[in-house]
């Protein structure tokens, strides 16, 4: 292997910082750690070469501080800088500063970012790179019905173009109330907005999501490395993510990661990062958006292509060229559970507290990656992640039924979990057989509570 | 409820002879609780350790490479410059936050430092000293 | 509220003595509660706790179907049959290390038992009772 | 899935028996668990639905001793017994009185035990089936060097046939040297044993131990599942074992997994096993031994077929058909460390204590299979085996160096371990370059110590 960087900042904190600096051990890189003075005693700042103070608690002067990021890295000796996700991740101007100051951004470049950012740009660029996109038209005032229904068809969604949160917002799923649903929601976006502009788009029932992992070096190859399947969602937070999804067809994979291929390449992208699709119960997918870094969730890929991402990662921004294909035959099948200090039965209220016990699975097929340890003081400042737990199976089945094993010896004490929704959850029927979509975990809460 | 202090005072020395951690009184309507701080549990005689020390230290509210604009011994006033911090291109004022003499500095000059980290000691009562460098 | 600070002292002796943790007192409107620090507890001598309970008790030195073969009340004979045990199809011995009475017996007739699982307790100064069953 | 046993009680303990419970577990069945009397909180105990005593700490008086396992069994009301790996695993009298007491015994049959169990015999047996056996004859007093060297050609080795610990034991390298040596041997032999028979095999001058992975039902059907190479050993006492071997080619695999399956179809074997060759430096192979049990380094095959073999096990135990074939194409490599309660500065001499400390590494590739945790006393009257960690790399390169970022986050505190051996062992270029053979870390060892 060639030599890469001498020395990585890592720009993040939690179980995401961990697995950076496993990767760069892995390497022969060295590692900076930087945290705020809540996080002196966190895991990451333990596994380190080197840690750095960069401001108190709160994000804004800490972790989302750039000033304090790049001195830092300039007083370490850092020649590069890691991300994570969440914070800086996806703040273009951000990886154009750590560019100019001398370091190399761990991710795409600043250019890739911004065009991927905003959201209907990239859609006018994914409809040109020939990516599916939700069918869809803005309409201004004075539009009407005969236009509009033989774009799109129903069922569809009406909304306020300078809106947001529900306002202006119908769902149309009759031709013939159309034209009444659309004046209604004319007239609530002006009322609220200001503006009587609406977009129309195809509203998608009961949709999956499924995102392609795609991985690109800085000399134009693109690869992908098939899907996760993450509808066990709620609000848009992902809860549990598994690989392969149990609904595509080595046919629809295929076509998935061609479409994410040319996504990714449509904006020049680099390292890796996820296109994610909505897929329509009659298998039909759309371009929903891409996440320009590292995912929460990229360990199901790794446990069934065998491929370590941010080792990877690391490498394609080096300038490493990449030596390998696409993956469409995925080894097996791998499950996540995303443990956070949420209280699942009181709206998954985020929680904080000291973890008093900690007993983690182990065995056959067990991936665990956590920054908490015994005696660790969760700060309730950040993100509510604690630990993933993955579960790797020759089936989904056994996958499941392992995720299960696993949670039953798994003990956090001190602080509630999320552990205690997936072991309900994933005893679900209807979960059991793959048979759910972005909104099931809503429809399954107010089942459950009833 | 009246709050007697010569009794309270008796009852944290009780405490604190007898290695309570915690009392509670209730009579009628009133009710008195003490909690001994963890600090202070199970640390009996450590009264006389704690010396108090009555400089002032100066921390580093930024990261950046520390550029010294005083020595040891220095007076300086109140708002008076005791150093820079150079973040990436910009340098920022670090100024005493009292009157008095500088008595230590603990980072060399053109130094990185951290959030938080000490920079330089003042004594703000004392006057000046003869320079030593 | 008046605060009895004998009392309280002396409330704090006893609980030295006695090794309590925790006291706490109602008395209609009144409430006392001391809380001995962590370090200072279970630290005294044992010794006044270690009550000698006169009772031997009989464990199973084996795994297998505990069969009875004497009742509560019944006088024994050191070495006399108390039960068998069943292991597989070999019945072993239960006697007794001591002549005295069936006082306690722990296990049903017929139920399997543990190595070291408490079988019976025999009282071994008593005289015969009457048979309880 | 069938339904195959309702209750499985576990004849042992340690990681072993944690690794039995987490595959009953995930096949439904209910265990109990068995322990002696210092072995009350393990966690084998605490995790199982239920458990029993059985004896004190000496294994002759509790995980040996065959009424009371029987006689918790029949208490319990289990169907089945997994004898684990050691203490009455091989025991082919316990395999006996098992089935013989109604339940089935979780492993070969009897017979199959008996026949790979004495070692003259099944060197017959395997001759008979065509397994290549280490080149060798009996001499009688009379015999001289003519009828010799024309069958086993130098080195070889002359062994006293009643003997063992070296007495009466001579290398001979040169032919010239054969008679004087043949002689000395017998005089040696003669005196130390009261017989001059010696026995005269190949001497297998830096060989490999290669172990094959073989599985079976009870219908006929045999598969292998790949090697093993556990030639990082030290008395015979294995250390590290990975798969697949640096040093096999796809056609060898081949060879000596045919060899195995036809070893192990010989004596009727079902369940799983492992056939143990030893391999030369000119790739010749011969059969050592089998071992008729679930072995400490299964997962290393696990992690690179994914298949679990434990529940394998169990479900061909029940009867339930072989429903795949053979593997020779392993997916990625996966290396095992055996972190033993042992001081290797002072002869690996097995130690005690109470383990006061304990971080597990985690991440990335990383399996743990231990029965420890923090507060965890380490009874001295078994095995010192306290934890398996196992990392798993898209090839050799990566796996090795996963293992030692692993073993760099290992914290065990409160009783010397072989991680301090493994930490510098998978340091040393040989290893790296895969160059070694069973004596190398004797070898290895002595030239440290100078």
């Amino acid at each position: 292997m060639m030599p890469t960087f001498r020395r990585v900042l890592i720009a993040n904190r939690g179980e995401i910082a961990v697995r950076i600096i496993r990767a760069c051990r892995e390497l022969g890189i060295e590692t900076v750690a930087v945290h705020s003075d809540v996080d002196a005693d966190s895991l990451h700042v333990k596994l380190a070469d080197e840690s750095i103070c960069i401001g108190p608690a709160p994000s804004r002067d800490s972790y989302l501080n750039i000033a304090a990021i790049l001195s830092a890295a300039k007083i370490t000796g850092a020649d590069a800088i890691h991300p994570g996700y969440g914070f800086l991740a996806e703040n273009d101007r951000f990886a154009e500063l750590v560019e100019q100051s001398g370091f190399c951004f761990i991710g795409p470049s600043a250019t890739s970012i911004r065009a991927m950012g905003n959201k209907v740009a990239a859609r006018k660029r994914m409809e040109e790179a020939g990516v599916p996109v939700v069918p869809g038209l803005y309409l201004n005032g004075q539009s009407t019905s005969s236009d509009v229904i033989a774009k799109v068809k129903p069922p569809l969604l009406i909304k306020a173009a300078a809106g947001g949160g529900g306002r202006g917002m119908r769902v149309v799923r009759a031709e013939e109330d159309f034209d009444s649903s659309l004046l209604a929601a004319q007239n609530e976006a002006q009322s609220a907005f200001g503006s009587r502009e609406v977009y129309i788009e195809r509203y998608l029932e009961r949709a999956r999501h499924i995102e392609i992992q795609v991985v690109a070096d800085r000399f134009g190859k693109t690869i992908h490395l098939g899907e996760r399947d993450c509808s066990t969602q709620r609000r848009h937070q992902k809860l549990v993510e598994e690989a392969p999804s149990p609904v595509l067809t080595p046919e629809l994979r295929h076509r998935m990661g061609e479409a994410a291929i040319a996504a990714a390449a449509a904006v020049g992208y680099y390292t890796v990062g996820t296109i994610e699709f909505m897929l329509t119960q009659d298998m039909e997918f759309y371009f929903l958006e891409m996440n320009t870094r590292i995912q929460v969730e990229h360990p199901v890929t790794e446990l069934v292509t065998n491929v370590d991402l941010v080792k990877l990662q690391i490498l394609l921004a080096a300038g490493e060229p990449l030596a390998m294909e696409s993956m469409e035959e995925l080894n097996g099948h791998a499950i996540e559970c995303r443990i956070n200090s949420e209280d699942y039965t009181k709206n998954f209220a985020p929680q904080g507290g000291t973890v008093k016990a900690l007993h983690l699975p182990g065995g056959p097929g067990i991936r665990i990656d956590t920054h908490i340890y015994e005696g660790y003081r969760i700060p309730t400042n950040y993100d509510s992640l604690l630990m993933k737990i993955l579960a790797k199976g020759s089936n989904r089945r056994e996958a499941i039924i392992r995720m299960q094993r696993a949670l039953g010896e798994l003990v956090i004490e001190g602080v509630p979990t999320t552990a205690s929704f997936h072991r309900k959850f994933l005893d679900d029927e209807n979960f059991i057989n793959g048979a759910i979509d972005t909104g099931y975990v809503e429809r399954w809460l107010g089942s459950t509570r009833s | 409820m009246k709050i007697d202090m010569l009794r309270l005072e008796a009852l944290a020395d009780m405490m604190e002879q007898r290695d309570l951690v915690e009392v509670e009184l209730a009579d009628g309507d009133s009710a008195i609780m003490l909690e001994l701080a963890p600090p202070r549990r199970g640390r009996k005689k450590l009264i006389d350790d704690q010396v108090e020390d009555p400089g002032v230290t100066v921390t580093s509210s930024r990261v950046g490479i520390f550029l010294k604009r005083v020595s040891v011994g220095d007076q300086v006033a109140e708002g008076g410059l005791l150093a820079e911090l150079r973040v990436m291109d910009v340098k920022y004022r670090v100024t005493s936050p009292a009157s008095g003499v500088v008595e230590e500095i603990f980072v060399e000059d053109g130094m990185g430092v951290e959030y938080g980290q000490p920079l330089l000691k003042l004594d703000p009562g004392s006057s000046p000293t003869p320079r030593q460098e």
